[in-house]
């Protein structure tokens, strides 16, 4: 199976931190692939770099197996690939509606919107209901400001976005971090629904019980580089984490302990 | 949460243009108060022309300003674009019809210009614009040799002409100018341009991710800016009835002015045209109530300074009350 | 202009100071001192101040100016007083100073003065005006320049007291500052109309003024039985006065004020002697509508002796 | 992730001053081959003397700018203080040195009333400082009746004096306004206050969260930066040796440009009050070595319009390499 | 036991949105409270009025059973309250060092900094570096900006600053939504010696593991309110999370359900 989204080498420096240093990665058709990693490990950079919004500095990214020059997050997007990224990318003072629309408004049918370019807010208004109702974010109204939402209901907006529009891929970076429990879950569901539509998704969290649940494969990011692909079912998450942190190491498909204390600590 | 209906008059005072509409209100009575002229259809008519170039120029201004941008050559464009449509007009056997089309393709050019040097190079547009200013009021000069250019064809002048509605002469200018707030206010508003404008004032990573060309969407902007200055300089021309080449030269801080006072704020993303020709009729009107009391030039400049305070302040804290 | 040719130690150097950059009034006095200059073969070289009455500005050009090693500098100061003791320091470098259009303050901070007498100008233009108006009671407005610009305040108390009234005279129903533009002339016109209906007569500090003053009574259709009489001389005030717009106007001579300058530089670098005192340029009434008792000349002296 | 050690040369090109530092030195590189009176010590003293009167003010611009403010009205104030200490010391019959007190606290007084408004009432500091600009403006012009002020006793214009650094005279005026930046640069990198300044531009909400007083800081900001527009007044009158109702009238733009040709960013929270320094000299190097080059006025200001640009674009290229 | 930090009725509004109901808080000496709730439930709101952020419009507070205005943060801070605030209360183009000392900078001992007020850069840099250390946040330099920090280091920051300097009570509104699995797990370990210390916590999270590791209490706030407070021992994860959302109320300690169709769908 070739995969959907693959990356090879990938370097990004800034200044004189490195952030990715020759990163790898492989998105395989119809699977919820989990990246994980410390702070600071590279994995806001990694998905930046693959969905356009930052620019490699070496490195080299297919799409479908053939190799793709993504410019901008606007060419990410024609490609099918919707990103929510950590910094909520939402316009503040613009409302709920607005944001969801935003780059691909609907306009009025007939010469209002082909000459006048009147933009058809009603249903757009109606489109965004029913996108925020099947996410289950309670919102008293559509037309206020996204300011004047708590952080929680911003990301679900950003979610919702994502989830309407992808068409390929859907990148997620930590969207259930500002999530009540509720939310979360529903967050979780939408994107198992997302997948079983066939639809591959990216998801970067620090939330081990969600990763577990939900990924059919982990991508463990660590110091600017890809150290470990791994399934679920094959580690604890204690394992995981240990190699999260560099205290275990695979090799070959088994863990192999590199840090005896750091692994004695974490209870292995 | 327990949700409250708005009701129709909160919603008004909620509206960002309702503090400014208040103040030009306030100004306007105390002026009909303190003198017999102030309250005719005439002074009306002639408030709305003085502030027609201005106002125009702060169309392309409020655009700007909506992005997080600030422009002070419009003033410099409009001047020298001014002169090229008289000029050429005047001077070259061009038909006037198509001296004014180079006049406004001037300045959407400079507009361009500034576009591209705020986003191909990142420069700052405040430095950008300052820059361009001293340019363009250098080119100015230079092109018209410092002559005033007179003597123009009646297509430069036409928008002076006036018609009535009922007792009133009206200039084909005001209702240009008039014509123009209306079309930028649907388009920022109902437009998917106008929607991206605000998105970019918000913060230009965050429209960036989403998929808006920032950068075409910017230069789109700084140009028909320009264009718009160009439309100004039509106005002023057919106002004056002449080129002249010193015109423009406090129109940028007067045009920031308007779009202050009529509530845009200055950091991008928050505010709106309509706002801007109030602020401009405040200005107008100050300046037209003072010197019908019969108030000296020095003192109006007193007053108008307080009372650009006055004005943002009680726009201010009406919505403070709000809140 | 002359500033193509890099800087050579082989011709002498003047320099040329402005008010402003734009005024056309100075523009010519750039041509006078440019024309000069080449006959002379010296190397002229110009600077302005921002706006009217910059002072700063005017300043550190003269400063740059003796830094550059000119013979002599000609300056229409922007404050009579505040540039003196730049004045000063270069002369005191050896530097020849002539101050043209307008005087210092006192008027021998400089070695010259080659100018018109802008109270003179407004005197003239004053007393036209009385009599034109021939007895009507007349209702004036005053459109000036700018608050604290000596010139403006010289045209103005001149034709005040060429017509025959002091400060503050209830004839005079409408005063506001113009910066001398078009555009503002035309606005405060309008403002005072709107307060003032019956004005008969308008007095301008300079012709763009008088420009938007006609501009604005058109629009009324005052434009016949309203005076408006200028200050300046520029061509395009001569021809609205020729085509019946401006009644009549001072006329002064920008060209003759620089040439005279750069030539008395001139003479000093040869080893001539320092130009002294107040060299008179003159000042004309240009009018075709002449009055009796005050000496004027028509359109065609006018605008063969214009300048812009 | 890797980490590369910072060699020297790589930290100097990164610091925000590098780039005008570098513009600075590209032009009296120019003007020294262009000119042979450029580069000797006397011009560079004049130079200084040039622009030691809109540094100073750029001080005071620096302090607010860092805030995420800006202010308009400095010059203004500048010629009001100017009018205020010359006219007290030469017709009230107070001590010279008491009018100089007077005169800096009135520009001081100004700076508070600007930081209340800005504060109290939470106005946009742009539209604030328009409209005291507008009042100090005219109050300007009341209060000295359009009138130079002549014959200062020595006190007022001591800092116009010089003395001898081997053969160049140097100004007191001169030293003053270098101690004067080095103190505000002591002030913002090494104290708290300076340290608070920054991270009020930044945000102000992080700032008041994080405890500080944030109205307090702004009102002190614009305080002092008040002060100094009084010490820039004693400088101006000094230099001028009269008390000038026209005065500055163009400076607040002046200065701006000074601040941003020294790398500071116009939203605040960015930048060093030595690069303000360096911009300010820019400017007056141009304006020096063409004049010296015997470039006609209106080329002049052209030139410095595209030089203006050109110096933050080369400013902004540099630091994209260094990314 | 008087509550260390109690709260009665606040109310606070914005516009027609009511953030806070008629909200009631009490904090033990001693506890770590966990405070939980939907998002926009107003938990941000709670303690933004506890801390000085925010003036609720009715309702008082009390410190040590005294009644108190706080006004603004800086009382709070002076009243020995640290928070931790959702929204990264940093200062981006800053460094680490001076961001950690903001509003409280070391001076230079002696005249230098009496008169002078010159800044102790060093001592704050070496004193910064072992409050990071404490809770073994990995950076490579105190000097670097914090905008050029990854989103989980910068909320380090924040925390490492307000445990280093609370005297009274330290509340953290989500300090680990952004954290990494290792640094979560330091910042629970940061609370746990805070608690040690004697010293009480407020922590908002949404993340129930987390809560249920480390809470002495929890306050459930729904709809601007508190609708109940009680002992993670005494209940489920489930049933906590149904008590969120309102399938379940709390009448006298025992659980009622109310919503029995929501009820059955999280499985009880
Ligand atoms: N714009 C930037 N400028 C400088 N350094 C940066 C920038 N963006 C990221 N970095 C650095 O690159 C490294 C990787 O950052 P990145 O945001 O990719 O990490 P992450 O794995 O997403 O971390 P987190 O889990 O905290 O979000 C970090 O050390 C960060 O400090
Ligand atoms: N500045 C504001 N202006 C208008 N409404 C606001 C403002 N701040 C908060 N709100 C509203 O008040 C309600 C409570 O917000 P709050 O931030 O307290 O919720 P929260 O419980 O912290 O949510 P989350 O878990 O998502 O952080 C929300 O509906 C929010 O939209
Ligand atoms: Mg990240
Ligand atoms: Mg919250």
């Amino acid at each position: 199976m070739t995969p959907v989204l693959q990356a090879r080498g990938l370097v990004k420096r800034y200044g004189h931190v490195v952030a990715l240093d020759g990163a790898d990665f492989d998105l395989m058709p119809g699977e919820v692939l989990a990246v994980i990693g410390d702070n600071g490990a590279g994995k806001t950079s990694l998905i930046k770099a693959l969905t356009g919004a930052l620019q490699p500095d070496e490195g080299e990214i297919l799409l479908d197996g053939k190799s793709v020059r993504i410019r901008n997050p606007l060419e990410a997007r024609r490609l099918g690939i919707e990103t929510v990224y950590q910094e909520l990318a939402v316009a503040a003072s613009l409302d709920i509606a607005t944001n969801l629309f935003l780059g691909r408004e609907l306009r009025k049918p007939g010469l209002l919107g082909t000459i006048f370019r009147k933009l058809d807010k009603k249903r757009m208004r109606e489109e965004s209901a029913n996108h925020m109702a099947d996410l289950k974010i309670g919102l008293r109204s559509l037309t206020q400001p996204v300011e004047s939402l708590s952080g929680g209901q911003r990301q679900g907006v950003a979610v919702a976005r994502a989830v309407a529009w992808a068409r390929h891929v859907v990148v997620m970076d930590e969207p259930t971090a500002a999530l009540g429990v509720k939310e979360s879950g529903q967050v979780l569901d939408m994107i198992k629904r997302v997948r079983d539509r066939g639809m591959p998704v990216v998801l970067i969290s620090h939330n081990m019980p969600h990763v577990f649940e939900i990924a059919d494969r982990i991508h463990v990011q660590r110091l600017g580089r890809r150290v470990a692909q791994i399934k679920p079912g094959d580690h604890s998450m204690a394992e995981v984490v240990a190699i999260m942190t560099g205290a275990l190491q695979v090799s070959e498909g088994k863990s192999v302990v590199t840090d005896k204390d750091a692994a004695e600590a974490i209870g292995l | 949460m327990a949700v409250m209906e708005a009701t129709l008059p909160r919603r008004i005072i909620s509206t960002p243009t309702a503090g400014p509409l208040g103040a030009l209100l306030l100004a306007c009575v105390f002026f009909a108060v303190n003198s017999d002229q102030f309250l005719t259809g005439g002074n009306f008519s002639l408030i709305i022309q003085q502030v027609m170039v201005v106002g125009t120029l702060a169309i392309g201004q409020t655009l700007i300003i909506l992005t997080a941008g600030i422009d002070l050559s419009n003033g410099a464009i409009m001047a020298f674009g001014g002169i090229v449509m008289t000029k050429l007009a005047v001077g070259s056997g061009l038909p006037p019809v198509l001296a004014i089309v180079a006049g406004i393709a001037v300045c959407a050019a400079f507009g361009l210009a500034n576009g591209l040097l705020v986003t191909k190079i990142s420069l700052p547009p405040f430095i950008v614009t300052l820059g361009m200013l001293n340019v363009v009021f250098a080119l100015t000069h230079i092109y018209s040799e410092d002559q005033t250019v007179t003597d123009l064809p009646a297509a430069l002048t036409f928008l002076g002409q006036t018609f009535k509605i009922g007792e009133t002469n009206v200039t084909y200018g005001s209702l240009l100018t008039i014509l123009l707030f209306l079309f930028f206010a649907y388009v920022l508003g109902q437009t998917a341009w106008g929607r991206h404008v605000y998105a970019l004032g918000n913060s230009q990573e965050v429209a960036r991710l989403t998929g808006i060309r920032t950068q075409r969407l910017t230069i789109s902007v700084y140009t028909i800016a320009g264009l718009v200055y160009g439309i100004a300089a039509l106005l002023l021309v057919s106002r004056t009835g002449v080129g002249d080449p010193q015109a423009g030269q406090t129109d940028n801080l007067d045009s920031i002015t308007a779009v202050v006072l009529g509530g845009t704020s200055l950091f991008g993303g928050r505010g709106l045209v309509i706002g801007t020709l109030i602020g401009a009729l405040i200005v107008g009107v100050f300046r037209n109530g003072l010197q019908l009391m019969g108030v000296p030039s020095i003192y109006q400049t007193l007053i108008t300074g307080i009372l650009v305070i006055l004005a943002v302040t009680v726009d201010q804290l009406s919505r403070r009350r709000t809140r | 202009g002359g500033g193509e040719q890099k800087a050579s130690t082989s011709s002498a150097k003047v320099g040329l100071i402005t008010k402003t950059e734009t005024n056309p009034f100075f523009v010519k006095m750039k041509e006078g001192a440019q024309k000069a200059a080449k006959a002379e073969g010296m190397e002229l070289m110009t600077a302005a101040g921002k706006f009217d009455g910059d002072n700063a500005s005017q300043l550190t050009a003269i400063e740059n100016m003796v830094a550059a090693g000119v013979k002599g500098i000609l300056i229409t100061p922007n404050d009579t007083k505040a540039i003196v003791p730049a004045i000063k320091k270069a002369r005191d470098a050896g530097v020849v100073v002539i101050a043209l259009d307008t005087p210092t303050d006192p008027q021998d901070a400089t070695d010259a003065l080659f100018a018109t007498d802008n109270l003179k100008a407004g005197e003239l233009i004053g007393q036209y005006a009385k009599g034109a108006m021939a007895g009507k009671t007349a209702k004036i407005a005053t459109l000036d320049l700018a608050p604290g610009i000596t010139v403006g305040q010289l045209r103005h108390d001149g034709f005040l007291k060429g017509f025959g009234i002091a400060e503050g005279d209830p004839s005079v129903v409408c005063s506001q500052d113009t910066r001398g533009d078009q555009a503002k002339g035309q606005e405060a016109m309008e403002n005072c109309l709107q307060k003032a209906p019956d004005i008969n007569l308008v007095y301008t500090i300079n012709e763009p003024a008088a420009l938007g003053a006609y501009t604005a009574l058109k629009a009324k259709g005052r434009e016949k039985d309203v005076l408006i009489v200028s200050v300046d001389g520029g061509c395009t005030g001569v021809k609205a006065v020729k085509s019946g717009e401006i009644a009549a106007t001072s006329q002064q001579y920008p060209l003759k004020m620089a040439e005279d300058g750069v030539k008395a530089v001139a003479a000093v670098a040869k080893g001539g002697a320092k130009p002294k005192g107040y060299t008179d340029t003159g000042v004309t009434l240009i009018t075709d509508k002449a009055v009796q008792g005050v000496e004027a000349k028509d359109t065609a002296f006018g605008l063969a002796n214009c300048w812009g």
